[in-house]
């Protein structure tokens, strides 16, 4: 009884690996979301039904280098967290920097992207194909979005803060959020433009 | 046995009046049931328990096949329930009483068995019923080649077409007994509806822009309530039909009247059908065109962009 | 244990390495290129692109897993979350599927 | 211009003056509501509302507050059912009843909803908050701050559903909204709306609280307890919140791509431009039906810790109920085309679903029976919570067969969409989740309140609502099995008035039954001197929030306890050493416990004005709703003195007080 008695807050020492898992429970609830998404993104678009066709509007090439873009903001996210590990505080802030670019570029093609189709007639009450790709893609970006938010969050938080306990916490988090938006973009990548240009 | 023991309940002096009420309680569900079969027989019934269609009555007997099968468990864990609460009440002071007992694989064993057993039976039932009774399946019972009947769901009222025949109407309906009959639905300027005539066969939805069909053979002259029976909104609760069952040879006349009919079922007719209305009267139409029904599909699989294919036809709802 | 331990905390999100961030996102450069070229010219059928680029999806998805999220089974935290990522795929594709199959039926029975 | 951007659709016509009942009902909400600011500003309560209550993190307050909200719920959606079923009594032939056809089409929508969503699940996650962190030995749920945003994000949900009945009005469309009724061009008001935003808040609390509660139970279960030796209300409800994190987000996109239909003009679910209707009736049963288990599977649990203690018992086949309750989380993922058997997928589809369906009633008949043998040889009191029980073997029964007869196909193209299918759900909704619901509350309402119900009364209620129960239900078969389809507002056959008259009555006698559970808590309220739990332990109970005092101290546990068997309070206590910390000069140590905030009560504020916003399409009080929500979120973060100590001497003196007050009741 005494021997357990000594530990002084078991509620804490769980606290950090607790946070962690709420998060990936959290990104696990967002898999379905997407998941559905892409769901009827499939069935609105396996229908006989067509309306005007999105592959005439489409420009690869920009969406590969938006890829490219992700890919690489995951990249250099990855390198913020091993200099958190380091508790190098300057070079953290800059490779979230880089990545921020990087994931700005993204969101700045994507929009552009949208503005074009949308002056070219594929607007997104034309039909119901282009409901749910700009629905998809637009909740991909909307997510991109929010992150790109949080990581500003960050670079503003962590010479507040510096690196303790909690931010090396927080930056786990918003690493695991920013990969997955890469993994969901593999699929919307696959799904939604190579199978369209087919 | 089991009949001594509730006698026993009612009667015994150490009963908490609680104890007391689950037992009437327990009567009651038992005479529902028996006002349930006995029900079968009352000619005033317009459901399924009173069928005449060959469809309606596999429904039935499935219905009550897989009612007994179930009630070989229901029944017992019923009962067990209420005796085992009585029984073991610690004011009986039972002996019997292992506070640990909590594991026993042959127990186990059967609770696991018995249900899986009847769920198996009644796995294949379903199985062998729901391809015979599929609603877009030819009867096989009958030799007939089905007669083709087009039905539009409109704002709160049924329109059918006769293609072959060329003549159409609204909320009534004639066909022949013993020969079976295919409805093929859509809507028009009105939610998803379902049409059903429980006294002939089971349901399907009928939604726009796509085109459901159901099967079924009458076998008995009558007249039956046909429905709407998914809510489509503020006129739902007068969607009904009067469908009329009658001798093969009885059609041909009927058609000839109706061909004689003033009102031809037109653009602008339909257009005026279009219109949301309640409780709408039968109506009879001599000339309706073969291409209606599929106009109407067309329409609204091919209208793209914002405006509703319909929206000229008046609100919906009165708001 | 206690606050000072609080430096290896088992996140199970795995070892951070410079090496494995290199080889993941030079593997998974390399398959959007792949899926990229067959789709853009390659002169291939389309059954064979389709298998093609969702095979460089999968193996891409598989690429994240373990070089940027470094999913592992190493920890008890680790072996959680794997099986919570095991569970939902299943699920997912019970109701991806599921829901194709039933509105490719529906699609069919309602054109016909 | 401004105008429109400030108030968007909204004008004075959207209250409804010209109809006395909604206005009357609307004015009495708003005058219950000003009394009770008025009460606390008089007694001067406002920080002690606000510092204890509204800000709390604890999960103990919390589930008292869901429990209120539940409760308030309660009328609402009790109101509903007595006009539906005085309507239905009442039009039969020519007559039209007193509801035309918008209202009621509102009203059993508003039942519907509410009923499940601020009535049925409130009252879930208030048994959870109040038991589950007591159960598995912990200080509290995994994230306290969550829990209240998740409390409160339900509240403002609900508070929006009913603000409709004043501003505007609700959905015409049922509970599930299909289009393309619901779609703008078949509904063109704000009912609609209005349906989807408080779901639509109301689901990402529910959501919250799901990964809440499965993070706690997963990392906070105290030393010693194993997966397998959790308590099977612990099981139970880590099975339940599963599900809710699997599926609530398949509600929130449905819900959100009906919205983007009906705003911008999208296609989803509209029946032309390619829009699929089919596919909203999809995912929403994708949804739906796991909905259904998560509410039920709480409520075994629920039985399962009743049964054993009012049997005083060990749970008959543990390993097996584990088992059947996992095989259920999975199978409600694969059945949920049974709603819509008659949609047209073809005999394939149907025959699969159906067969898949059927299949739950073995794992649930597993639990039947090991619950019966759980009484089997034991000695059983008849408390009222065990009363409830009693109930539910019958109810349930009779609930579950009608259920498994529509998952036959053929079966089901009869009794689809009837009044049959009403008797099903309400069969298994009342039967099982609310008479499990009931149990679980009068269970651990001496946990809660530091007080018993009182047992006279209770079991008088008890009465009422069952016989009212069958006497309301039962009549629904033989009527679907006649025609007697739902949601008709009026009928010409007068064959069936009878029938509806009779289930009127049985509705009244609900109303009883209800108004005897008031009187229940106001007599326990008067009397709570005397039905004052002085052991902490009111039913000599098995598991460990037993062993704590009724109600537990804020930190729960002085030291967190140990287990190495599964019933570890009870075996404790059987070996005569029930309470671990015995000893007056035992050494405490301070407690870490997480400080209170008002952050989750603002957050949620925010939405709901973001919520009313998008409802009238009025886009700058959106978007402030919006900024205030990510400020407060903002703000928060930056906020790094989130917990305390509460110091050794305070735990001392909080635990000796409860010894002492022990020794006395002994
Ligand atoms: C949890 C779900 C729930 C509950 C409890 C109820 C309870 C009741 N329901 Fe309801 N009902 C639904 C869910 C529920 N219903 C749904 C989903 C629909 C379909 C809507 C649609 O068509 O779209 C429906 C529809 C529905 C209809 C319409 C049928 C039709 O379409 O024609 C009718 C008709 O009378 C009805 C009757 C009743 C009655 C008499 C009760 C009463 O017997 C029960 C009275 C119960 C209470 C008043 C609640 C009990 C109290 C609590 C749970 C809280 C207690 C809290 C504390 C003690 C803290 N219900
Ligand atoms: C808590 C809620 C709850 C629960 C637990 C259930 C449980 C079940 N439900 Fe129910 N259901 C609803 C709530 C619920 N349902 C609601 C709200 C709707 C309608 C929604 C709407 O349209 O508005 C609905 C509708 C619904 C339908 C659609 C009908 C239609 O729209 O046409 C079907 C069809 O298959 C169905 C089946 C079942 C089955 C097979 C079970 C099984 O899980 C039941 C298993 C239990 C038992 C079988 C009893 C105990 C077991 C034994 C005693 C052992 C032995 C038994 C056997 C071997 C058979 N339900
Ligand atoms: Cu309904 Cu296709
Ligand atoms: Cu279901």
């Amino acid at each position: 009884m005494h021997g357990e008695a000594m530990v002084i807050d078991t509620h804490k020492h769980n606290a950090d690996t607790t946070d962690v898992f709420g998060f990936w429970l959290y990104i696990m609830s967002d898999c379905i979301l997407f998941g559905c998404l892409f769901a009827t993104f499939l069935v609105l678009h396996s229908t006989g039904m067509q309306g005007p066709a999105l592959k005439n509007h489409l420009n690869l090439y920009d969406v590969l280098m938006e890829t490219f873009f992700l890919l690489a903001s995951n990249f250099t996210f990855c390198l913020a967290l091993l200099n958190m590990n380091q508790s190098k505080l300057l070079k953290v802030q800059w490779w979230l920097l880089i990545t921020f670019l990087l994931g700005a570029g993204f969101i700045t093609m994507e929009v552009n992207e949208f503005i074009h189709l949308a002056i070219a007639g594929y607007r997104w009450d034309i039909s119901a194909q282009a409901s749910s790709f700009f629905t998809l893609v637009g909740t991909h970006g909307l997510h991109v979005s929010i992150g790109l938010l949080w990581i500003l969050l960050m670079i503003i938080q962590l010479p507040i803060m510096k690196i303790t306990q909690t931010t090396k916490r927080r930056m786990t988090y918003l690493g695991l959020f920013w990969n997955f938006l890469d993994i969901v973009w593999i699929f919307v990548f696959t799904i939604v433009y190579l199978m369209e240009a087919i | 046995m089991i009949a001594r023991k509730l006698t026993a309940f009612l009667h015994a002096g150490n009963l908490s009046s609680t104890l007391t009420w689950l037992v009437r309680i327990s009567a009651a569900i038992v005479a529902c049931f028996m006002l349930l079969s006995l029900a079968g027989c009352n000619q005033h019934l317009i459901g399924v328990l009173n069928p005449k269609g060959i469809i309606a009555y596999q429904e039935r007997k499935l219905f009550f096949d897989s009612l007994a099968l179930m009630l070989i468990v229901v029944l017992p864990v019923i009962i067990m329930s209420l005796t085992f609460v009585y029984h073991y009440q610690i004011s009986h002071r039972i002996a019997d009483y292992k506070p640990d007992w909590s594991h026993n694989y042959f127990l186990e064993a059967i609770w696991w068995g018995i249900p899986c057993v009847i769920i198996v039976i009644l796995g294949i039932l379903t199985w062998k019923a729901t391809y015979e009774l599929d609603p877009y399946r030819k009867i096989a019972s009958s030799n007939t080649e089905p007669m083709v009947i087009e039905a539009i769901a409109l704002p709160w009222k049924w329109l059918f077409i006769y293609p072959e025949q060329g003549i159409a109407t609204i909320n009534y309906l004639v066909i022949p007994v013993g020969q079976q009959v295919v409805f093929v639905m859509t809507a028009d300027n009105v939610p998803m509806s379902a049409f059903f005539i429980p006294q002939l066969g089971g349901q399907i939805y009928a939604m726009a822009g796509m085109s459901t069909r159901l099967h079924l053979l009458a076998s008995e002259v009558g007249v039956y309530d046909g429905m709407n029976t998914q809510f489509n909104g503020q006129g739902f609760s007068d969607m009904h039909f009067s469908v009329q069952v009658v001798e093969p040879k009885k059609m041909q006349p009927w058609i000839d009247a109706v061909k004689k009919s003033s009102s031809r079922l037109t653009d602008a007719t339909y257009t005026e059908l279009l219109v949301p209305s309640i409780g709408n009267k039968p109506q009879f139409f001599s000339d309706a065109s073969k291409d209606l029904y599929k106009s109407v599909l067309l329409l609204y699989q091919q209208t793209y962009g914002t405006t509703h294919p319909r929206h000229e036809q008046g609100k919906f709802y009165k708001d | 244990m206690g606050y000072h331990e609080a430096s290896n905390i088992d996140y199970g999100t795995g070892q951070k390495k410079l090496s494995i961030y290199v080889v993941g996102v030079v593997g998974c450069v390399l398959l959007t290129l792949i899926a990229f070229w067959v789709v853009m010219s390659s002169q291939l059928t389309k059954g064979q692109i389709l298998a093609v680029i969702y095979a460089a999806a999968c193996l891409q998805f598989l690429v994240q897993l373990l070089c940027f999220l470094r999913l592992n089974t190493q920890t008890e935290q680790g072996r959680i979350n794997v099986m919570a990522l095991i569970f939902t795929g299943v699920i997912l594709l019970c109701i991806i599927m599921g829901s194709l199959w039933i509105m490719w039926n529906l699609h069919y029975n309602m054109m016909h | 211009m401004l105008e429109h951007l400030l108030l968007g659709k909204l004008t004075l016509d959207a209250i409804p003056f010209h109809t006395p009942i909604i206005m009357g009902a609307g004015l009495f909400m708003m005058v219950a509501f000003f009394a009770v600011l008025l009460l606390i500003t008089i007694y001067k309560k406002w920080s002690y509302v606000w510092n204890d209550w509204v800000a709390s993190v604890d999960h103990k307050k919390i589930g008292i507050m869901y429990l209120m909200l539940s409760f308030v719920m309660l009328l609402r959606g009790f109101s509903d059912v007595v006009l539906m079923r005085s309507q239905q009594a009442l039009a039969a032939g020519n007559a039209m009843g007193y509801l035309p056809p918008e209202h009621y089409d509102q009203i059993f929508s508003a039942h519907g909803v509410i009923m499940i969503f601020f009535v049925a699940m409130p009252f879930m996650f208030a048994l959870m908050n109040i038991a589950i962190p007591l159960q598995i030995g912990a200080r509290d749920v995994a994230y306290p701050y969550l829990n209240s945003v998740s409390f409160w994000l339900t509240f403002v949900g609900a508070m929006l559903c009913n603000v409709s009945l004043v501003i505007g009005k609700f959905a015409e469309t049922g509970w599930l909204a299909y289009p393309p009724l619901s779609e703008l061009y078949y509904s063109p008001g704000v009912g609609v709306d209005y349906y989807i935003w408080s779901l639509q808040i109301a689901g990402v609390g529910t959501l919250l609280a799901g990964i809440n509660f499965i993070a706690t139970i997963v990392k906070m279960r105290c030393k010693g307890m194993t997966f397998m030796k959790m308590p099977v209300f612990v099981w139970a409800v880590l099975c339940a919140m599963i599900l809710v994190v699997l599926a609530f987000p398949v509600l929130t996109v449905t819900l959100a791509l009906l919205a983007l239909d009906r705003t911008f003009g999208m296609h989803f679910f509209t029946d032309y431009a390619g829009g699929n209707i089919m596919m909203y009736i999809n995912l929403i049963w994708v949804w739906g039906h796991p909905e259904v288990y998560i509410l039920i599977l709480p409520a075994f649990g629920v039985f399962s810790e009743v049964v054993a203690t009012f049997s005083q018992k060990k749970l008959f086949g543990y390993t097996t109920m584990v088992w059947a309750i996992v095989i259920i989380t999975f199978l409600s993922f694969i059945v949920w085309l049974h709603h819509f058997f008659t949609m047209g997928a073809g005999a394939d589809v149907n025959t699969f679903f159906g067969i898949a369906t059927m299949i739950i009633a073995i794992p649930t008949g597993v639990k039947v029976f090991n619950w019966l043998f759980t009484m089997y040889k034991g000695r059983i009191i008849l408390s009222s919570p065990m009363l409830w029980v009693t109930a539910f073997f019958t109810t349930f029964a009779i609930g579950g067969m009608s259920g498994v007869m529509m998952a036959i196909p053929p079966v089901d193209f009869q009794v689809h969409n009837s009044a049959f299918l009403v008797a099903h759900f309400h069969n298994v909704i009342i039967g099982g989740v609310l008479f499990g619901y009931f149990a679980g509350a009068i269970y651990w309402f001496p946990k809660a309140f530091g007080f018993c119900l009182d047992e006279k009364w209770s079991k008088r209620a008890f009465v009422f609502w069952v016989t009212g129960f069958y006497i309301a239900f039962m009549p629904l078969y033989v009527l679907g099995l006649n025609g007697f389809m739902r949601r008709v507002n009026h009928y010409t056959d007068t064959m069936y008035q009878p029938y509806l008259v009779l289930a009127a009555a049985g509705a009244a006698l609900i109303l009883v039954g209800i108004m005897l559970q008031i009187v229940m808590l106001y007599v326990s309220l008067k009397n709570r001197y005397v039905l004052r739990d002085y052991t902490g332990d009111a039913w000599n109970g098995r598991t460990l929030e037993w062993s704590v005092s009724s109600p537990a101290p804020l930190y729960n546990f002085a030291v967190l306890p140990t287990v190495s068997e599964r019933d570890q309070f009870w075996m404790d206590k059987q070996e005569g050493c029930g309470t671990p910390v015995s000893s007056a000069n035992f050494h405490y140590q301070p407690i870490h416990m997480p400080k209170n905030t008002s952050a989750g009560f603002l957050i949620a504020f925010f939405a709901g004005i973001a919520g009313f916003a998008l409802v009238w399409h009025m886009w700058i009080p959106g978007v402030v709703g919006v900024l205030g929500m990510v400020i407060a979120m903002l703000v928060r973060t930056f906020n790094t003195h989130t917990e305390y100590f509460i110091d050794a001497e305070t735990v001392r003196k909080t635990e000796l007080a409860h010894l002492q007050e022990m020794a006395n009741a002994r």
